[in-house]
């Protein structure tokens, strides 16, 4: 679809919303809105798409309250503005957007949140990404390190960037908008993304990337929407396994579940962010005790976490559940530096290159 | 040996006078501030008693006047039956003298040592004796004492005596000296605030050094007195039924019968025969081995409670709300009188109300107030069952913040009306800490915690009922505004939307194709009777269902439907027209109904 | 009319018995638990009072024994001075009656009630009398009555009266029967646990049906008894002066020097020229105003506090320690008796003691003792005005958790002896808040609590030099291990270091060039004389300074010397030679020296 | 200098910290150590090199606490380690080196915080700088977006870098290590530090970067070293104004005064990080009243934050103190992006150009 094409969809479905609001009053009917419920438990396995999404519960928000009122008037106010930056094709920050409200009286918002929320619901209302409505994200983009070539679309010119020949220490590091990139070559078996930077340094000091062939992409934290876009048309367009490796806590394991199986506050574009095909390498649970990890006390909110996961439909394996439950047990969790008690190298010469291989990845 | 005789030479014999000389703080005489307050209250409460004996509106004046540099007189009177000559000495002159000591019944005074006490502490501070004016009736001359209490004998002392003048036809009053100050006048007050509000039946007068103060009566009906009653089997210990029986002439059976109430023929054939004793027996010949069996006999048979009609007088809901409301403006009022209870054989009631909202301060610890047989307590809360009950509810139940007290614009009124109050100390500012009667308390608390909690919730969802809907009809139009806009159509109109948040009535006219249609709908949660007129050009002969009436008018037809709709109906015409005309919805009052005509 | 006299029928006397029958709270006899406690608590202070004025070292029996279902048998023996038995049947049989209410004295009881209120209840619940016995000494046989209290006119009737033979050659035993529980089996035992802390003279042996406690003697020294004083002039009041005014047959001056204390014939004068009164005027004479004249100058002229020595007998804080100690396992003891003070011309002396440690609970409130006059307050702690200023004082500044009291292993004793201790009741469970005590207390505390302050932060202090000089001599050695391996030299020595550190006196010696040299280092705060042993084939004769005395052994050469070395100070020799041999260092305990050879 | 020179120099240094320890210890002395204060009463301004840097108050950590013998003995094991990786030519991070600490028994870090102040502590008495003991830093770098061409010295061998035309819309994104860059050429007249991502790509969006030749760096939040170290080398070598646009709160004039002064945290190394001549751009406290920008009430921490700031020598200019008082006044602030509030083109078109002009930037 071509960038014109894109535009006018949006618009058509944005003001699509507004239209049925209007009948809705013509007819004498409070105006209402319908949203899946965006709660754990109305995420659903799709077998079509291999990625869990939200499932047939309904919410209804109408304006019989004052507090679900507001929410439609801002709605409409951002439904207006959206509309008028696709007619004038520019295009604006989640944070941006906040600031505009500001000259919205009544549908000025409160706090950020409530904007990204409202976003989140029209997304899922019209179908459509945010980036579609001209809506830059502000998350930042995360590095990749390897023997990847690629085509960037930006403002100034298509540029061609080889990710290991073309980039300094720190790599290429992933733009907003991942619409606008192409993977013209790559000399990969696998990519390989990790949670922390000392990590992907340390990979690409130890020259993981020359020795297995593999693609560095540093998630930084919980992965933005971009890197977990790039991750799935790395496994999809290119066909490379995609392995995921973090610190062994609960947080981690949701960094893992948000890529491999997208999360609940994006479920709804699930298909386009998630790579169900990733695989957990680690820290494992079960590695604190086999490589006597040094090792911290999983606190009440680690724990309580942990338990949560257990009712996760996510983490529904016999794989997870016994990961879990051993770590429940052990009530220890250690970060993926941990492995630096064992050596500088441990890392890269010995546990990565055992586990991928159990693993079949290499 | 020696020693022994020592130590006897000193022993001797200590007067009740001396002792309570000695012991002032155990009466409430401890501070000489207190002092006036505690002489007042025994005054009064003295007054009341006798006007509620003789069935009289009490009429009482109380007036407090500086006399000399620290010292203060003290007067109190009351138009009460008055008391005999004889034994007005006794009465102001003697420390354990009265009436009601020996009488199960409920009473403010009781021991006959409060305004004995009084007389006591005003020679003991300012050497003066008390002088007495009392009357008994209009043919009788009033006498006037000055009386005196020898300490070392508790005896009274009469100073002077002589008949005078008075122009009340009956009546007592009571004049002392006290070193003291004014410190506690708004105290002196308060107290006499909280005494008109348990006897909405008395007027209080008071005269606090010139300065005029007057309770009226919330009520012109006198409470009906207390009678005695006899004494309960379940109450009585073994060395009172030891000299009871001692004191006996007549049988066992007749003794039962006759010395305790609740106890019939049957009852008392009961306890005889539990007992193994012969009823023919009398019983001032049972040794002690039969009396404790006797006495084991009458707890362990069922007996009714005592008679708590009859002995208790308690102040009703609805003159403690009455006298509640005369002297405290609250936006809120409720009283429970529970029914009589007994500890220990003594009878009992308790009442309560809570007031909320209107003068009491919003902040800070709820007001609580307190009352034994209509007597204020003023001092010691933090020792009084009452305070320690107000705090075992759990108030946050009731939507009252809570820190030990509840908090809030929250006023407690408890009422403990004995045959015997348990009081922690002589000087009767606490009510001790009874099961029974706690259990009482919590529960009245409890219940009406709940009217409480009933209020405040009413209260809390029509608040925000009307918050909710003023927002959303404010908020609406400017939905409908913004995504008019968007839509690039002309504005839609809301006010039906508004109708239906807003719990209305709302009437539509919208004219389609050649066809009118009137739909109203009854958004209210009661049924209305309505009626729709629809003056316009349209004859309307075709209208499902047909007009109840039709009137011409210049050419024009006025159209007229009734109908009843139930909550949540609605109702619809359709005829053959143009829509133009006048179109009105009657029989809801303008603020209840929504009429839009879409067709304008 | 007819009404004042129906009412004017039911008036009459009330015994005081029969008032205290009814309110039985007032003396402590609330409830069956508690009346067995309050017994023996009445006849144990009476028996230490006699035993007190008999100056005899006390030494009491106290029973308790079931002696059918729900009653039980109650009897205090003592070895005093015993009772003449003319007065057996009213000390025991009749309230207000008794030694010690006129007097101006410390005593345990006052009122003369607490014993026949025990009386009174035995027979109010098992209608049984109370058995005495008694000898007043060898050369008379001991008197046993049986006696009961008549209610109604508060006198005594003497049931049975026997001469028979006793053991004791002096001495009073009471027996008494209650229906009661043994449910407060524990806090009897606390109470004689307490009393036996602050009458560290008296033995007291209990027999809590058939299970032996004794608590034995901290001293043998039998308190003084204090002695009745007169009462000071500053804590008269108008009634009491003008009654005794009115007994005196001297002039007013006489009156004054001899029915006061402190009141000499400078000081008479002055108050009666003050008052404008002639001197030689007959006291009895006076009128109410010249009275009132002299009252207020006896007020203003200025009279030494009454006499405290006299008439009242602290504890002392050496008893308060050891009665505490022999009670209570503690790790620290503190006690004070602050000087006497005055509150309305009654002398009072406040005493406490603080304890910390041992095996006082470490969790929760800190355990409060309250006294008054040698005697126990068991009830009514949050009543109390001692508690009150245990909460006032700021803990925390004295190392202390606080939540209202403060909290951890401490206990608080408080001890209040004065010639009026003024309870909040009768039943003497409570002090009431009088700012002169409060203000006492709150001092007393404040003291001790900055010797407890002082206790713990030495007892910190202590633990932390001591914990941190061992972390250090564990740690320095392992810096040494890592810095010789980074700078590749062999280990260097760290005992010298650890010396120093752990506050030592470190003695080295190390030779270079040929040189040898001694060091010694005094790293302690205190000064130590040492001597230092150089045995080596070296002669020292160079030695700078030159050794105290030289010994030579085969060859060797042993060479001594002496030295004084102040805190911090070093001492050096310095000679000749090639470091071998053995040096040593005496003076000093092992455990305060190091001696490095860094020859060796 | 050369590579093998610096590590020469550095293991010098390190193992002289321990031979002085090791001749007190034989000299019957307990070891210690001495290290500037590190406060901010001790802060001074160096004329010569116009920074700020610690002045002359020094404190001593003697072993004869418990406490500081602990700190001596994990300074003893530090250096052994760090001249055992010079030795070795290897490198690790932070996070390594507090995972590598857990064999070291009594030695252990507690936590990282513990480690990260001994390496400052080591820094100050070698007078070197971390990466010179082969640590890498962990801290996220930040990106350039302007007309820049730099040559990177990478492990993978050396990279030429043009910061318009050969990266993508995220921009170059600076190594942790910038001893291996070189600026080779540019055609701009100033360089932009902005705090937030949302307003770096806003100037992009908007072309500042080439309608005013403005080299754009995104210093996300609190600046890396490395990207002050960057700030400063802009500044020196290429003789190009430096002015620094942040949010306008007590916490963002912080980031300000670290470009411009050194942290109180870096006082040891200001020369190297500090731009003295690095100018304040915005967000103004006057700003907030004259835009009439939304704003949020300051909080607690705020006033007490800006009241400290009034005492810090770094601020002590008439400037700050009357935009410091003014902000007092107001008990207000607000975020750079709150310019949307006026249109998404105000920023770029009417307040950069009248403020920067205001200051003679362009």
């Amino acid at each position: 679809m071509s960038r014109e094409e894109m535009d006018a969809r949006a618009k058509e479905r944005l003001v699509g919303i507004a239209r049925e609001w209007y009948e809705q009053m013509r007819d004498g009917v409070v105006p209402y809105i319908r949203l899946p419920t965006r709660t754990k438990r109305n995420l659903e396995y799709d077998d079509d798409s291999e990625v869990w999404k939200y499932g047939d519960r309904e919410s209804t928000r109408s304006a019989a309250t004052e507090k679900s009122a507001i929410h439609l008037l801002k709605m409409a106010y951002v439904i207006g503005f959206l509309k008028q930056q696709l007619v004038e094709n520019r295009s604006s920050t989640l944070r941006e957007l906040y600031y505009i409200s500001e000259g919205w009286k009544k549908a000025k918002f409160a706090a950020q949140d409530e904007s990204n929320l409202l976003i989140e619901d029209l997304e899922i209302i019209t179908e459509m990404q945010r980036e579609a409505f001209h809506l830059r994200p502000e998350e930042d983009g995360a590095s990749i390190f390897g023997p990847l070539r690629l085509r960037e679309t930006t403002r100034r010119g298509v540029k061609e960037i080889h990710c290991q020949e073309d980039v300094g220490e720190a790599g290429y590091p992933i733009p907003n908008n991942v619409d606008n990139l192409e993977f013209t070559d790559h000399d990969a078996k696998f990519v390989i993304a990790i949670e922390t930077g000392g990590m992907y340094a340390r990979l690409m000091e130890n020259g993981f990337d020359q020795d297995y062939g593999a693609i560095l992409v540093h998630l930084k934290g919980q992965p933005a929407r971009s890197t977990r876009r790039v991750l799935r048309r790395l496994n999809e367009s290119l066909g490379l396994p995609v392995v995921v490796f973090t610190d062994g806590d609960p947080w981690s394991y949701r960094i893992y579940a948000s890529v491999a199986y997208g999360s609940i506050k994006s479920a709804h574009i699930s298909e386009l962010l998630a790579t169900p095909q990733a695989q957990f390498v680690g820290v494992q649970p079960s590695d604190i005790s086999d490589y006597n990890l040094p090792a911290d006390r999983l606190t009440e909110q680690d724990i309580n976490a942990l338990k949560a996961e257990l009712t996760d439909p996510r983490f529904a394996t016999e794989y997870w559940r016994n990961q879990i439950r051993l770590q429940l047990d052990m009530r220890l969790k250690s970060e993926q530096q941990a492995f630096a008690s064992r050596g500088l190298d441990f890392v890269t010469k010995e546990y990565l290159p055992t586990r991928l291989s159990e693993m079949g990845v290499i | 040996m020696v020693i022994a005789e020592d130590l006897a030479r000193e022993q001797r014999s200590i007067s009740v006078a001396e002792f309570f000389e000695k012991n002032k703080h155990l009466l409430g005489f401890d501070s000489p501030t207190r002092g006036i307050i505690t002489t007042v209250k025994e005054a009064v409460d003295n007054a009341l008693d006798a006007c509620e004996e003789a069935e009289v509106l009490p009429d009482i004046f109380v007036g407090v006047k500086r006399v000399e540099d620290e010292v203060y007189r003290i007067t109190v009177e009351d138009n009460g039956p008055g008391i005999v000559p004889e034994n007005v000495p006794p009465v102001f002159g003697k420390l354990l003298y009265g009436s009601r000591f020996h009488q199960i019944r409920q009473s403010r005074g009781q021991q006959g040592i409060g305004i004995s006490a009084a007389v006591l502490y005003a020679q003991l501070t300012t050497g003066t004796p008390a002088r007495i004016t009392s009357r008994t009736g209009a043919k009788t001359p009033a006498h006037r004492f000055e009386v005196m209490i020898r300490t070392e004998t508790n005896e009274p002392e009469v100073i002077s005596h002589e008949k005078i003048e008075w122009d009340r036809t009956h009546g007592t009053r009571i004049e002392i000296q006290f070193r003291s100050t004014l410190a506690a006048k708004k105290r002196l007050l308060d107290y006499l605030r909280l005494t008109a509000i348990v006897n909405p039946h008395a007027r209080i007068t008071a005269d606090i050094d010139g300065e005029i103060t007057v309770f009226e009566r919330a009520s012109d009906e006198v409470p009906p007195c207390p009678k005695p009653v006899l004494p309960h089997p379940h109450g009585i210990e073994f060395g009172a039924l030891k000299r009871l029986a001692a004191a006996s002439r007549g049988t066992v059976e007749e003794f039962l019968v006759g010395s305790f109430s609740r106890v019939g023929k049957k009852t008392a054939e009961e306890m005889i025969s539990l007992a193994g004793l012969k009823p023919s027996r009398k019983a001032n010949k049972l040794d002690s081995n039969e009396l404790k069996r006797l006495l084991e006999a009458m707890q362990a048979v069922r007996v009714p409670a005592p008679p708590a009609q009859q002995c208790l007088s308690p102040i009703g809901e609805d003159l403690i709300c009455r006298g509640l409301e005369k002297e405290i403006h609250l936006d809120f009022i409720k009283a429970r009188t529970r029914p009589s209870a007994v500890y220990g054989g003594h009878s009992f009631i308790v009442e309560a109300a809570i007031g909320y909202g209107g003068r009491i301060p919003p902040e800070g610890n709820a007001r609580i107030l307190r009352f034994a047989n209509r007597v204020p307590l003023l001092y010691q809360q933090g020792a009084c069952a009452i305070t320690d009950c107000v705090s075992q509810v759990n108030w946050k139940n009731y939507g009252l913040a809570q820190q030990g007290l509840p908090m809030g614009p929250v006023l407690i009124m408890v009422h403990v009306a004995s045959t015997n109050v348990p009081f922690t100390s002589e000087s009767k500012d606490a009510i001790a800490s009874i099961p029974e009667i706690e259990r009482e308390i919590v529960l009245v608390l409890q219940e009406l915690g709940r009217e409480l909690k009933r209020y405040l919730s009413r209260r809390e969802k029509k608040k925000l009922q009307d918050d909710r809907a003023r927002a959303v009809c404010s908020i609406i139009p400017e939905i409908a505004a913004k995504v008019s806009e968007i839509v690039e159509l002309p504005p839609v109109d809301t006010t039906p939307i508004e109708g239906k948040i807003m719990r209305k009535v709302v009437a539509k006219k919208r004219t389609v194709d050649g066809k009118v249609s009137i739909e109203v709908n009854n958004y209210t949660g009661k049924e209305v009777e309505i009626v729709i007129y629809s003056l316009s050009r349209d004859t309307a002969e075709d209208a499902v269902p047909r007009p109840d009436f039709v009137d011409s008018i210049d050419g024009e037809y006025n159209k007229v439907w009734r109908c009843a709709l139930g909550a949540g109906e609605a109702w619809r015409v359709l005829y053959t027209g143009t829509g133009e005309g006048t179109f009105d919805l009657r029989g809801v009052d303008d603020g209840m109904k929504v009429v839009v005509d879409l067709d304008v």
